[in-house]
C-alpha cells in the first residue's frame, strides 16, 4: 500500500494519549475519530474527537482489544488512518497487518518490524546479530507448563519473569528463590494473558541496582533513523515507572552517543520507521545491556518533546504518510531538562493500591515551561477497567534542579478531589535528597524509599476543619423544607435525618 | 453549632462559632481561628490560624472528601445530635474479638483464591488474588489465624467493601 | 542598599501576573506575600500566597496603587522585597523610592532609572542624546489646558496623544482632525489620571500602517545588559495588545542585530538593571523609531521565555538579589515562535464591550508546548474593578505556522463559561489569510477585520438544545417537594412558577 | 415536554422527548437527533445529529449561559406553559414606536454626560461616557433623535441595564 496524505485518524486507544494523540491531529488539520466502550461514552477522549464510534462493553478485550470491530469502525467512517497509542494494540503486529490489508495506515512501524523486535525473545536474536550485549537469559519464549526451575538455577537467581509481548511491566516478576518460581510464573501468565491477549513469558538474569535508560528513536520509510535522546526511567515500583526524566545524570555526551549509536544500528537491523524505544539496563561502571524495544509512542514522551522542541506525534504522522524525517541528528541536542510525574489513582498510603471513584474537584497546574496531558476532567470517573494512569505533570527547566523544583510547585497546585492519587509520593520523593542528586536505580523505591514521616496532623485538623465547614455551609445554603440535592448525603438514614433537622428548624 | 467527623477509626467533635471575620472552631481542647473562602466549586482557600490551605472538598456519597498536599482525607461528617442516634442504631455487635475479615479494597474480578476454609494462615500469607486497574493484587492475611469463611470465588466481580473471606 | 538574598516576597499585583510571580518565587524557595483589595479576598494569588493581606476597599486607588501600604504590609510581615508585576505601581520611580528608604528590595530597576526612561518625555531625550531616531512630537508633557492645536497642526495629522506616565493604551487617543483634539486631550488625560494617578499627556506624529515591535532587555547591577529578541505586537485594538508574537515576521537576523543593539545602548545609556521592554514603530521600509520604554515585565513576557527557554521572573529576583545575568547574549538565539492570545473579558460581537460576571465553567486548555497564565477559576468572579485581562493562552511551534496551529487548537479547548470572552475574535482572526501570511501593522484590527462572517446558526441551534436539555436535567434531578437550589433560577417569579410546578406533579 | 427559549430578540419553543439512546428535540419545523452527557460539571459532549459539540452551560441568575466554540449565548429558558403566563404578566406597554433607551452595557461609573435635554443627536454621535474595566466607553445614540430624558449624572456608579438617557 502507497503511503498517502491523511485527512482523517481514528485513535484506537483512551484516555490520555487517545487526547495527545488527538491534539496533534487537530493541529495539523487532521479529523478526529475516537472509539470507545461503555465505560467512557462521555470521556475527555470522545468529548474532543470530531466523530465517535462505540466498541463494546468496558473490559478492554471486548472493547479496545477488538481489532476487527477497529479497523470496521475506521472503514465505515472512511477514516484513512488508525493511529494506536501505547498499550492495547499498539504492538500487535497482526493488527498492524490487518489494518494494511483493509486499506487503512497504521502509524506505526511495518508488521514486520514490529515482529521481529517487539518481541523480546526475537529482539534478543536481533541485538545478539548486531553485537549488542543483552542480559543472560532464555533465548525463547517458555511453553505453558514448562519446568524452568534448571534454566532458572544455571541463569542464577534472582531472576526476571517478563511477558514477551507488551510492557509496561505487566506480566513481570522478580523471583529471588526456586520455590516461588511457579507461582510466579503463573501469575505472570495471567496478567500477560489479561493484559495483551498472549500469555507467554520468558525469563532472564535480574541486574542488581541497575538504571533503567531508554533512548528515542525515530525512523522513516527512506532509510533514515535519529535519536531523540535518552530518558531516565529508573524511579519505578514493581516495573511501573513513576518518573522520567530526559536526559539522564548517569549519561555523559560519549556515553550518550556510543547508546544513540547502539539504539539507531539496532533500529536499521530492522528496517525501523515511525517512533520507537529502546531500553537498556544501565549498571553504575558505565557497561548497558539491551533489554527490548518499545515498538510505539511511550507514555514518557513528553520529556524528550520538552528537550528537543518537537511533536512525536506529528512526525510519527508525516512518516506514516510517506515523508522523510522532519530532522537531522544535529537538531536533536538537547536543551535543559524535563521531568515527568504520572500520576495514577493508587494511594501511596495503602502500599499503592489502585483506586477507582468520581473526579468531583480538579485544579490543574500551569504556568512557565509546565505541561499537562490527562485524560480525566471534572465531573467524570476513574474506572476500575483500565490502567490507573490518570494523567501526566511535565516541567521543562535549564537544569535538573529547576526541573525538580518547577515540578514540585506544579504537583502543589494540583488537587484532585475524589480519587486519592500518587500526587504526595511524587512531592515526598522530589523532596528526597538521594533523587535530588541522582542517586537511585531500579529498585530504589521498593528498597530504598518509603512513605513514612509524610503523616502531618496539622493537616488532618486542617482538614477536618475545612469538612465541617463546608457541611455547615451547604446545610445553611438550603434553607427551604427540603435539603434536596444541594448538600446532603444520600444514603436513606441521611436523608431521613436532613428531613427531620429541616422540619424542626 | 458542633460536627462529628470520622475520618478511618478517628473520632472528632468539632464545635463550629461564628465570629468577627470568619469561624472560631474547637475540638475542646485547641480552638482555630479560621477563615474559610464559602464560593462554591471544589478548590477553596482556607486559613487555619495564620496557616494558608488550598483545600479540595467535595460530598462523596456519605462521606466529604479533601484533599490537602496531594493526601485524601475522607471524612463522615453529621451534627453532633445525629451521631448520638447513629451509634445508638449502630449497637448491632460487630468485628470484635478474634475474627478478622479480609474485605475487597477497591472493586475487582478475583483471579485465584489461594486458600480454603481449614487452612491456617500466617500474618501477611496471600489468600486470594484481586485483578483491578490492570493489576493483579495478593489480598494477605493482616494476622495469622485459622480461615473460617471464604465468601470469595475465582472469577466473580466483587465490589469495594466485599467481604472476601474471614480468619479467625 | 546592599543587595541581598531575598527570603520573603511580596507581590504587589492581583490577578495573572500575580500568580506568574509567585510561580517562580516558590520555585526558588521564597516564601510569597499576597496583598488584595476587598473585591480579591479570595482571588487565586492570595489562595496561592503563603500569606495574604488585606490593602482597601476595591477600587485601585484604595488598594493596589497605595504604595504606603502595600510597604507598611511588607514591614509588619517581614517581606525583604517587593515584586510589581506590570501597571498598578511598577513604574512608579516614587514606590521604588519609598522601598528602598524602607529597607525593602524593589524587583526592578532604580528609581532613577525609572525617572530617566520610563517617562515617555524623559525617554525620547535620552533616545535623541543616544541618537535614536524617534516619532516628531512634544518633548515634554503638555500643561493642563494648554492649547495643543497649534503645534499638532505643526506636527500634522493624525496625531497620537499618550498618556506621560504607564502603558497598555490607556490615556492614548488617536486624534485625525483639530476639531477632536480638545475632547480627546480631555479625555486621555481623565484615563490617565484613574490609571496611572499622574493626568499628564504628551503628542506625537502617527505613524499609519507600522508595526510594533519591541526588544526585551536585560540588565544587571554590574553593568550587563543582553537582549532577548523582539516580540510582534502590531494585533492591538484601541492600543490595547490582543496578539503577540516572537519572533516578528518582519525581523530578520540582520535587522535583529541591529535593533538589539540599539536597544542594550538605550538601556546602558540610563544604567539599567532588571527586565525592560523598547518599543520601536518599524515601517515597512525596515527604518524604526524608539518609542518608549516600560520598566517592568510585561504582559508577553512568555512568549520570550518560550522561544529563548528562560525564566524572566527568577532572573528578576537573581539581579535585585545582586547577581549577574544568568545567559550572555549567544544563550539567548530564538528557538522555533510563540504565540500569545490575550484572553480578556470582552465580547467581540458588541464592539468589544467589557464584560463582568462570575465563571461558571472553565475548562483549560493543556497538552504540548501550551502554557496558560491566569488568573481565574471556576467559581470566581471577573469583577469590574479592574483590567479586563483574565488570563493569556500561550503556545510555541517550530515555525510559526505550528505555532499558529497549535493556538488554534489551544482555543478550541478552552471553554469560559459565565463571561464573553475574545476567544471567538481569536479564533477568527488566526483563520484569517492576512494574518497567517503576517501581512498586518498596527491599524489591522481596527480598519481591516470584522468579526462579520463568524455568526454561524447552527451553533445558536445547538446551544438553545443544550439550555433546554440542561433546563430540563435540572427540573428531574430535583424531585422532592421544593426545587431548593439545586437547579432553579432565582428570582421571585421563578421561585413561585417552580414551586406551583412542584406542587402540582 | 416543551421549553421556551428567549436569546436577544430571539424566541424559540423546542419541544423534548426521550427516544432511544438520547432526545428528539424539535423546533415545529426541524427535528433533532441529540444526545446529551448529562453529568453535573460546567462542560459537556452534546452530539446534534452528527455533530459533536463540547459545550459550556451554566445557570446564571435567571438566564443560562451556553458557550459553544468560544461564542457565549445567553438564554432565558422557561417550559412553555410558564411562558404564557409570563407574557400575560409583561402586557404592560414596552419601548415600541420611536423611542429609543439607552441603557449602561455594563456596571460602571458615568464620567461625563456630554447631552442635555432638549439636545438634537445624530446617529452615533456620544450622549455620555462611562468608565468601566478602566476604560472610557462612549455611550453613542442608536439613531438620530431629540434627547427627552438624560437620567445619568456625571460620578454616578449605574448598574447594567440601568437607563441612562432616552432619544425620541
Amino acid at each position: 500500500m502507497k503511503p498517502r496524505k491523511i485527512r482523517k485518524l481514528l485513535v484506537a486507544n483512551r484516555a490520555e494519549i487517545a487526547v495527545r494523540v488527538m491534539r496533534s491531529a487537530r493541529e495539523l488539520g487532521i479529523r478526529t475519530v475516537a472509539v470507545y466502550s461503555d465505560a467512557d461514552e462521555a470521556a475527555p477522549h470522545v468529548q474532543m474527537a470530531d466523530e465517535a464510534y462505540r466498541l463494546g462493553p468496558p473490559p478492554a478485550k471486548e472493547s479496545y482489544l477488538r481489532g476487527d470491530l477497529i479497523i470496521a469502525a475506521a472503514k465505515k467512517c472512511g477514516a484513512d488512518a488508525i493511529h494506536p497509542g501505547y498499550g492495547f494494540l499498539s504492538e500487535n503486529a497482526a493488527f498492524a497487518q490487518q489494518c494494511a490489508d483493509a486499506g487503512v495506515t497504521f502509524v506505526g512501524p511495518s508488521p514486520k518490524s514490529i515482529e521481529a523486535i517487539g518481541n523480546k525473545v526475537n529482539a534478543r536474536q536481533v541485538a545478539k546479530k548486531a553485537g549488542v550485549p543483552t542480559v543472560p537469559g532464555l533465548d525463547r519464549a517458555a511453553k505453558e507448563g514448562e519446568d524452568l526451575s534448571a534454566l532458572a538455577k544455571k541463569i542464577g537467581f534472582p531472576v526476571l519473569i517478563k511477558a514477551a509481548s507488551g510492557g509496561g511491566g505487566r506480566g513481570m516478576r522478580v523471583v529471588r528463590e526456586a520455590k516461588e518460581l511457579e507461582r510466579n510464573l503463573r501469575e505472570a501468565r495471567g496478567e500477560a494473558a489479561a493484559a495483551f491477549g498472549d500469555g507467554s513469558v520468558f525469563i532472564e538474569r535480574y541486574v542488581e541496582r541497575p538504571r533503567h535508560i531508554e533512548f528515542q528513536v525515530f525512523g522513516d520509510t527512506h532509510g533514515n533513523v535519529v535519536h531523540l535522546n535518552e530518558r531516565e526511567c529508573s524511579i519505578q515500583r514493581r516495573h511501573q515507572k513513576l518518573i522520567e526524566e530526559a536526559p539522564s545524570v548517569a549519561v555523559d555526551a560519549k556515553l550518550r552517543a556510543k547508546m544513540g549509536e547502539t539504539a539507531i544500528r539496532l533500529a536499521k537491523a530492522v528496517n525501523y520507521h515511525g517512533a520507537g524505544t529502546l531500553e537498556f539496563l544501565l549498571e553504575p561502571d558505565g557497561s548497558f545491556y539491551f533489554l527490548e524495544m518499545n515498538t510505539r509512542l511511550q507514555v514518557e514522551h513528553p520529556v524528550t518533546e520538552m528537550i528537543t522542541g518537537t511533536d512525536l506525534v506529528k512526525a510519527q504522522i508525516a512518516v506514516a504518510e510517506g515523508a522523510k524525517l522532519p530532522w537531522k541528528q544535529d537538531d536533536l541536542a538537547p536543551r535543559g531538562h524535563a521531568i515527568e510525574a504520572r500520576i495514577t489513582a493508587e494511594d501511596p498510603f495503602t502500599n499503592f493500591s489502585p483506586q477507582a471513584g468520581p473526579i468531583l474537584g480538579l485544579t490543574i497546574p500551569s504556568g512557565p515551561h509546565t505541561r499537562w496531558d490527562a485524560g480525566i476532567r471534572e465531573g467524570g470517573a476513574i474506572s476500575m477497567f483500565y490502567d490507573s494512569m490518570i494523567a501526566k505533570l511535565i516541567c521543562w527547566g535549564t537544569d535538573r534542579a529547576e526541573a525538580i523544583e518547577r515540578l514540585r510547585r506544579a504537583l502543589a497546585e494540583l488537587v484532585i478531589v475524589g480519587v486519592p492519587t500518587l500526587v504526595p509520593f511524587h512531592l515526598h520523593l522530589l523532596a528526597d535528597e538521594r533523587f535530588r542528586k541522582g542517586d537511585f536505580h531500579t529498585g530504589f523505591i521498593e528498597k530504598e524509599f518509603s512513605m513514612e514521616g509524610i503523616d502531618r496532623p496539622h493537616l488532618e485538623e486542617a482538614a477536618a476543619i475545612a469538612a465541617a465547614l463546608e457541611y455547615r455551609r451547604r446545610r445553611q445554603e438550603t434553607p427551604q423544607v427540603n435539603g434536596g440535592n444541594a448538600g446532603l448525603p444520600t444514603s436513606s438514614a441521611w436523608r431521613v435525618n436532613a428531613l427531620r433537622e429541616g422540619l424542626r428548624t | 453549632m458542633k460536627f462529628a467527623l470520622k475520618h478511618g477509626e478517628d473520632r472528632l467533635e468539632l464545635s463550629v462559632e461564628e465570629e468577627a471575620g470568619g469561624y472560631r472552631v474547637s475540638d475542646g481542647k485547641t480552638t482555630w481561628h479560621v477563615r474559610f473562602d464559602d464560593r462554591r466549586g471544589a478548590v477553596r482557600g482556607v486559613v487555619v490560624d495564620d496557616t494558608r490551605h488550598s483545600i479540595g472538598v467535595a460530598r462523596k456519597g456519605e462521606t466529604w472528601d479533601v484533599v490537602l498536599e496531594g493526601i485524601n482525607y475522607e471524612f463522615l461528617t453529621r451534627d453532633a445530635r445525629f451521631e448520638k442516634l447513629l451509634a445508638l442504631q449502630q449497637d448491632r455487635g460487630g468485628d470484635a474479638g478474634g475474627r478478622a475479615e479480609l474485605r475487597a479494597p477497591i472493586p475487582g474480578l478475583v483471579t485465584n483464591v489461594l486458600k480454603g476454609v481449614g487452612d491456617e494462615v500466617k500474618e501477611g500469607e496471600p489468600v486470594l488474588v484481586l485483578a483491578a486497574m490492570k493489576l493483579e493484587n495478593e489480598i494477605r492475611a493482616p494476622r495469622a489465624g485459622k480461615i473460617v469463611e471464604v465468601k470469595a470465588k475465582a472469577g466473580a466481580a466483587v465490589e469495594k467493601g466485599e467481604l472476601l473471606a474471614v480468619i479467625e
